[in-house]
């Protein structure tokens, strides 16, 4: 074990890389060696998408350089497709797959099976079966990757990574939109690569992972190196130090509304849904939200909690049940009744449901409220501006500068834009469906904090996350859903790990 | 860096850089090649030269081109049946006037069918795209097969001419002004649109419905609404530009009327620096394009170069336009260069 | 196996399918409508191909390029260069026919690489490309010659003229004579086109490589596929195609002027939009497109059997048959959709 | 089906050529036409129409090419298929017809070519042409001109003659063209300084004829390959306060009604005709085919030459 380490198989020396108004890398180095899980740390805009670009080729380096153990001299990754020559694989941090193409092409497109010169179907389809398979994943093959959940989609992306025979793995942010489930199965991957001597990268922000998986830890801030570690000589909070640069409030400072307040507001029922579903999404389900509650939503992968909240908001329209909000009935079509109602909805997938792409981090915050307001009431520019100021202090934005185009954000400052489009509407009901995905431990914990003020303040809360324990920290009550339809209700007092375990797989009812 | 070099900075990676220096360069070749290319005289009581009849010619395709703008970023698709809506226009306007030695109806009410029978197009075309989801080019291209049938049903197959002298106007001179009406209609179209862009939160809406539908429809916009508006927009400014064009020929010709029109709309969009995928997007831009294009167009004419031969000119322009505002030369300039500094470094290190 | 045809039939497969049943009920209208003006004919149907050669191979070119997401609207014009040059260069400067083939394969090739070179290495949008190519071929089929140049050279004609009949489905004509359909070699060359670019496309890597970055080019890139050099190979391959197609053409035209072939690519394009390839790419067949080009000749022959429409009513007929089909279509998809989803569940 | 019945009833009953499969002793015509581009072609049209109409003995079928060769090919195959008795071409090009002629002499119907020229190896591949003289049009025009400027006295002066072409590669722009030139060329004192097309419409007419007027030459005669474009021009000329007429002598082709109002209006000098009213002359001739009587290969349409003076009186009598 200990000679495997020793031996390195990449090194990135003095790297650097400048965007329009960012400096995202400087003077970074980096080492890989055999068999070792090697986490990139740090917080969100840290530089750690930038530099896993600047090694497979996606993006130019200014200067710097790249060595891997079996090559001559310093090599440079002018394409991805060179970097997969030379031996690295990599999972980048978005889903990027083909969605009109197959599960099994998606996982074997540039080196299909061939037979006499052609491709193979019946190998392909057969191969990616079992490889899935052996990700706990069972679909139809061949089917066009658009029909699955992000969460499956992010799967077959894994095993794309992990078949190619490489020496280098790197996985960004993988587990963002995994479930345990799935964590445990994907861990189990990684250590049988790494006992085949393959050096993996491996970056997320759930600390909880790191300390489970990897044996080392390279932590970045403001795109610069603080220095590599082994995990033993790096405890959690020094870790989260090392990422922020100052000391960090734990997690216990979280404090939920006290429980007379609750009490007071509790009173007053904000939404009712009754016998609400949509055809082919939900089924049929009852729901009672109050003012100030954080209501959380809970089961396995596509047991259809985005779904039961899209269907709140109208993102789909339900077809049967009636909806009453402040005890009226009302009748929504689209997203901007829901909207006029007080309600806001912060969806799951960022890349094609957030943000838009092309427009500035400014505009992206106001447009929602800029909806909201309509078509006539344009929010004059300087309004949008302290807007846009205002939260982006708020919620820490890393960004050039409030005209960049959202899309030269890091995806952690991506979803913080999000947040900000949402809370600017002052909404009476939010719905966060996974609102921590892909940020980093001290604005998550920021974000929770939120969380819990707005909902003390009569704000109600609807929070989506598949990290059982951030809702805990955060729901007042929660609804359990399995294969599409709400099963049963957990009021605050019965809220734990084990009783929530216990009503997602299903062992008793509850109401 | 300098102040200057700043300044010059910022200047250059301004959007619509690029697209002024072509029209410029485009300017410039005519003054070395035409001098008389600049000269504007008093003529007949009115402007006369070459520069005001590109902006006169420009004035249809400047219109357009604003209308198409507004398609292309909404849909990310073209709307290629423009020509012959402008042509229906005329033949519904010309043929509710009348051929007689007076109008059948007022003047302006005339005007008013014409304009209403581009919208009902445009609308049609927007109904198809935004609640069909049939892609733009497709949806379009029915009108763009039909368009000139139901015209030329209307004129009956034939040429239309109008005998009242007052329908000239439009597309000649108001009396007492020295400047062609079509100028006029073209600064009031854009300004209007400007205007409406500037005041109302539909550029925004625009954009976002053209970059992220799904996004848009989260945020509570309505896509389906907005591209339909786009779309009926466009079947406006198509409209206008079919009265133009029959005025200026005091006639429908349906088959003729804004033939090919489309193309040079869409070419000034992205001779603007438009993306044709959606989006962003400049109307100033498109403007300068359609006056790149008329310019192109005119000074060919003016260097008598052939009509049937005059494509091959204007490809290479356009081609010369597009790839300068390439980001991707750039950086193969860049990098042939750093080569370039390489190997002569390399010579005299060995020297 | 009827689950194994219903999974078939979920997947893209299903527009093809709607497609194809709904060119049968058209072709079987027109044969019911009019029958008795021989509709009917077995030579009716094979029109459809010797009609349509040139516009099939066009058309399998143009679905490529569709898939990858981009468009080429200059191979009207690249069909009216290469029947002129075929033209000029038998005729004016006396050079064989199969020569003269060679060289304007190999021109349409070039054509392509240098619009491909635009598109994929200087990422310039492909409509405008091509609509600088399209202005330039035809432009230079003026500079070329601006008269009409018709070709007698014996060997083209041999082959121009090479009635190929099959010895089946032979009628009576009002004569009395038992005539048998017959076809021309360019409908051979056009088959032979289809069938090479439909297992191109679905079984080598460079055909699966088109769907990927019509999909999304951003993560085919991130997958690891060279994203330029696929892009400038369909470019090339489908200038060559229109030259192919550009032959064809000429086969049946056996001449060249200045404004043949003009509005052909509206004509290609439709064809594979009918045949189910989104211009947003990544979705198409070679197989859509050649009922495409089956139910345009249905519909254009239709119009001539009916016999009475002026022009304006045979262009607005047009129109609204198209728009009929293209709505039928868009229907079925998104009911397609619906089930799809309500299935997943 | 009833797709092969039809034409098993008429094999055993036509002993004759003029039996026709569906409509008793009507003859079937075909015609392929090339779209409807221009008056001139209405005109053609409908004077095809109502000769060849049921009362007249026909059965008309009507195929509208919209411009494009390739769809005359397609109608032209489709009427072998329907087994018409005489096809009749308007072609839009003369090139490109061997192929689908030769499918025609093969089914054995014959080929009445009207308006442009086709140009084929085969003679026989068609069995006669009805149309104008393009070249002799131009010939014609030239000649009036040439007498009308010596009538005013200046025909030794030196003259400058601009020329609005036609679509270029057009019979009628190659014939016209051809026949200005060559007549022109007779004459010393006249000089082509200008030429350019219009592309045979009114809009382009205008633009090219203003991009002429200021290119700083002295226009004083203006030939325009047809009457769109000869009005089209005026307008350009009156925008900058010439007279037509008188400062620049307006030459144009086709006559067409238009065209007379005009000349009435002192605008223009001279319309050559070009007569679209072949509908007679090919029911004759179809007639004539039918019976199987010979028939002159090649018949040129007679055409005339009108100029302003005398066209308040033709006026009236004038069909289109
Ligand atoms: N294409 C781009 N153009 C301009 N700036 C960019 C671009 N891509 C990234 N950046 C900037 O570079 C910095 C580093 O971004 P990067 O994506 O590497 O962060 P990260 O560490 O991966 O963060 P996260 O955890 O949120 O994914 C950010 O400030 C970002 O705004
Ligand atoms: N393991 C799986 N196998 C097959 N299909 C799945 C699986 N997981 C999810 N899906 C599909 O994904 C669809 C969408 O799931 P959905 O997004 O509603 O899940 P969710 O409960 O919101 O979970 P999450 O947001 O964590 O992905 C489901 O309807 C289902 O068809
Ligand atoms: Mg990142
Ligand atoms: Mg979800």
């Amino acid at each position: 074990m200990n000679i495997k380490e020793n031996k390195e198989v990449l090194t990135m020396k003095n790297i650097n890389k400048n965007f329009p108004g960012v400096k995202a890398l400087e003077n970074v180095d980096f080492t890989l060696r055999e068999g070792e899980i090697h986490a990139l740390m740090g917080e969100n805009g840290a530089g750690k998408s930038t530099l896993i670009k600047v090694l497979t080729g996606v993006e130019e380096f200014e200067t710097g350089e790249i060595h891997m153990a079996d090559k001559q001299g310093a090599i440079i990754n002018k394409s991805p497709q060179e970097a997969q020559g030379n031996g690295i694989s990599t999972v980048y941090q978005e889903v990027n797959l083909c969605p009109n193409l197959t599960v099994a092409e998606n996982i074997f497109i540039g080196r299909a099976p061939r037979k006499h010169g052609h491709i193979n179907w019946k190998t392909m389809n057969n191969r990616a079966k079992e490889m899935l398979k052996a990700l706990n994943i069972e679909i139809d093959v061949t089917k066009a990757l658009e029909n699955y959940s992000v969460a499956i989609q992010q799967m077959v992306a894994i095993a794309r990574a992990v078949d190619i025979s490489a020496k280098v793995l790197i996985l960004d942010e993988p587990t963002a939109s995994l479930d345990e489930q799935e964590v445990k199965k994907l861990f189990k991957v990684m250590n049988q690569l790494k006992e085949r001597g393959i050096g993996i990268i491996f970056v997320t922000h759930f600390l909880e992972q790191v300390y489970e998986v990897c044996d080392r830890i390279t932590v970045l801030r403001n795109g610069t190196l603080v220095g590599e570690y082994k995990v033993e000589e790096l405890p959690r909070v020094q870790l989260v130090a090392k990422m922020m640069g100052k000391d960090f409030d734990d997690l216990a400072t979280i404090k939920k509304p006290s429980e007379e307040n609750v009490q007071k507001m509790h009173q007053e029922i904000l939404i009712e849904a009754k016998t609400l579903g949509c055809h082919g999404k939900i089924k049929p389900f009852d729901l009672k939200i109050c003012k100030g509650e954080v209501i959380g939503l809970s089961g396995l992968l596509g047991s259809g909690r985005s779904e039961l909240a899209r269907t709140l908001y109208a993102a789909e329209k339900p077809d049967e049940g009636t909806l009453k909000v402040k005890e009226k009935d009302i009748h929504m079509t689209a997203p901007i009744h829901a909207m006029k109602k007080g309600m806001a909805f912060c969806p799951e997938n960022r890349k094609d449901e957030g943000i838009i792409a092309d427009l500035s981090v400014r505009e992206n915050i106001i447009i929602a409220l800029q909806a909201k307001k309509g078509l006539l009431k344009l929010i004059s520019r300087k309004e949008q501006e302290q807007f846009a100021d205002e939260y982006i202090k708020m919620l820490q934005i890393k960004t050039a500068s409030q005209d960049t185009p959202i899309k030269q954000l890091s995806g952690g400052n991506q979803q913080k834009v999000i947040v900000a489009r949402w809370l600017l509407t002052h909404p009476e009901f939010l719905i966060l469906d996974e609102p921590t995905r892909g940020i980093d431990v001290g604005t998550k914990t920021e974000i929770q904090k939120l969380v819990v003020k707005l909902a003390e303040e009569g704000m109600s809360v609807m929070f989506i996350s598949s990290e059982v324990e951030e809702m805990l920290r955060t729901c007042t009550r929660m609804a359990i859903l399995r294969d599409g339809s709400k099963v049963g209700e957990l009021e605050e007092h019965e809220l734990s790990q084990e009783n929530i375990m216990k009503a997602i797989a299903g062992g008793d009812q509850h109401e | 860096m300098s102040k200057v070099q700043v300044f010059l900075k910022k200047l250059m990676s301004h959007r619509l850089f690029w697209p002024l220096v072509c029209l410029a360069v485009v300017l410039l070749f005519n003054l070395i090649k035409t001098p008389t290319f600049f000269k504007i005289t008093i003529n007949n009581g009115v402007f006369y030269g070459y520069l005001i009849d590109v902006l006169n010619r420009s004035s249809e395709l400047i219109i357009l081109a604003v209308g198409m703008t507004l398609v292309v970023a909404s849909s990310g698709g073209t709307d290629i049946s423009v020509g012959a809506v402008s042509a229906l226009a005329g033949a519904v306007c010309v043929f509710s006037l009348g051929t007689g030695e007076a109008y059948n109806m007022p003047y302006a009410m005339g005007l008013c069918l014409g304009v209403l029978a581009g919208v009902a197009c445009g609308a049609w075309n927007g109904f198809l795209v935004a609640k069909m989801k049939i892609q733009p080019m497709v949806a379009t291209l029915i009108l763009f097969t039909a368009g000139r049938g139901i015209a030329q049903l209307i004129t009956g197959g034939n040429i239309l001419y109008v005998k009242v002298p007052s329908f000239k106007r439009l597309g000649a001179f108001l009396p007492h002004v020295p400047l062609p009406t079509p100028i006029f209609i073209a600064i009031a179209v854009v300004l209007i649109t400007i205007f409406i862009l500037k005041k109302t939160a539909l550029g925004l809406y625009i954009q976002t419905v053209g970059i992220n539908a799904k996004a848009g429809k989260l945020v509570g916009l309505n896509s389906t609404l907005i591209q339909f508006v786009t779309y009926a927009f466009c079947g406006l400014c198509a409209g206008i530009a079919g009265l133009i064009i029959t005025s200026r020929i005091y006639s429908i010709d349906a088959n003729n009327a804004g033939l090919n029109i489309e193309l040079d709309a869409i070419l000034a969009v992205a001779l603007g620096g438009n993306s044709l995928s959606g989006g962003k997007f400049s109307i100033a831009g498109s403007i300068i394009g359609a006056i790149t294009i008329q310019a192109l167009t005119t000074s060919l004419y003016a260097m008598k170069v052939t009509a049937d031969q005059l494509p091959v000119y204007k490809a290479v322009v356009v081609i010369i336009i597009v790839a300068l505002q390439s980001p991707e030369l750039k950086k193969m300039f860049k990098a042939l260069k750093l080569k370039l500094n390489k190997t002569s470094e390399g010579e005299k290190v060995a020297a | 196996m009827i689950n194994k045809l219903k999974s078939k039939l979920d997947g893209n497969n299903f527009l093809l399918v709607i497609t194809i049943l709904l060119f049968m009920v058209l072709y079987l209208a027109g044969i019911i409508v009019f029958g008795e003006k021989n509709f009917g004919k077995p030579q009716v149907f094979f029109n459809l191909f010797v009609n349509n050669a040139g516009l099939l191979i066009a058309a399998a070119g143009m679905t490529m390029v569709l898939i990858t997401g981009g468009i080429d609207i200059s191979i009207g014009s690249v069909i009216g260069m290469t029947c002129m040059l075929l033209a000029w260069m038998m005729e004016r400067r006396g050079i064989s026919a199969g020569v003269s083939i060679v060289i304007v394969l190999m021109v349409g090739c070039v054509f392509g690489l240098v619009q491909g070179f635009f598109v994929a290495y200087l990422k310039i949008q492909p409509f405008i490309v091509t609509l600088a190519g399209m202005f330039f071929a035809r432009g230079m089929t003026a500079i070329i010659s601006s008269d009409m140049i018709s070709i007698t050279n014996t060997d083209f004609l041999a082959i121009a003229n090479a009635k190929l009949y099959l010895p089946i489905l032979g009628t009576v004509n009002k004569k009395g004579v038992t005539v048998y359909p017959y076809i021309y070699p360019s409908v051979i060359i056009a088959l032979v086109v289809l069938i090479i670019i439909f297992l191109v496309m679905k079984y080598t890597a460079f055909g699966r490589s088109i769907y990927a970055v019509g999909g999304n080019e951003q993560s085919a890139l991130l997958m690891g596929l060279n994203v330029k050099r696929t892009k400038l190979k369909v470019y090339v391959l489908n200038g060559f195609l229109a030259a192919l197609a550009g032959f064809a053409f000429c086969l049946n035209s056996c001449g060249g002027f200045v404004e043949q072939a003009r509005g052909f690519e509206m004509d290609a394009i439709a064809s594979a939009v009918i045949g189910g390839t989104l211009l947003t790419g990544g979705v198409g067949n070679v197989v859509g497109s050649l009922f495409g080009v089956l139910i345009k000749g249905t519909i254009e022959s239709l119009i001539t059997f009916q016999g009475t429409l002026s022009s304006w009513w045979t262009k607005i007929a047009i129109a609204a048959l198209l728009c009929f089909f293209i709505i039928l279509q868009s229907l079925f998809a998104s009911f397609k959709n619906k089930k799809i989803k309500s299935k997943s569940l | 089906s009833t797709g092969t019945s039809a034409p098993k009833e008429s094999a055993g009953a036509s002993q004759t050529k003029e039996e026709t499969s569906q409509s008793g002793d009507l003859i079937t015509i075909g015609f392929s036409q090339v779209g409807a581009e221009s008056d001139w072609r209405v005109a053609n049209t409908n004077s095809m129409k109502e000769t060849l109409s049921e009362a007249n003995g026909f059965k008309l079928i009507f195929a509208d090419a919209q411009q494009k060769q390739e769809n005359q090919i397609k109608a032209v195959r489709d009427f072998i298929s329907q087994e018409v008795d005489v096809i009749v071409i308007a072609p839009v090009t003369e090139t490109g017809w061997e192929t689908v002629l030769g499918e025609a002499k093969d089914a054995g119907i014959p080929v009445i070519i009207v308006d442009r020229m086709i140009d084929v190896t085969d003679d026989s591949l068609f069995t006669c042409w009805v149309g104008s003289d393009f070249y002799k049009e131009g010939v014609d025009a030239v000649k009036w001109l040439t007498e009308y400027m010596n009538g005013l006295g200046r025909g030794s002066e030196d003259l400058n003659v601009a020329v609005l072409q036609g679509t270029i590669g057009s019979s009628a722009e190659i014939g016209r063209t051809k026949g200005v030139r060559d007549e022109l060329g007779k004459y010393s004192n006249y000089k082509i300084v200008l030429e350019q097309t219009g592309e045979f419409t009114q809009a382009k007419g205008q633009e090219v004829m203003e991009s002429f007027l200021k290119s700083g030459e002295d226009i004083d005669i203006l030939i325009a390959q047809n009457d769109n474009m000869a009005f089209g021009a005026i307008d350009a000329l009156k925008a900058v306060g010439k007279d037509p007429g008188e400062d620049v002598i307006i030459v144009s082709f086709d006559a067409v009604k238009a065209a007379f109002e005009s000349m009435i209006a002192g605008d223009m000098n001279v319309s050559v005709e070009c007569n679209p009213l072949h509908g007679p002359r090919v029911a004759e001739l179809a007639k004539a085919i039918m019976e199987g009587k010979d028939v002159e290969k090649i018949q040129y349409v007679e055409e005339g030459v009108y100029p302003a003076e005398t066209a308040a009186e033709t006026m009236p009598k004038r069909q289109y």
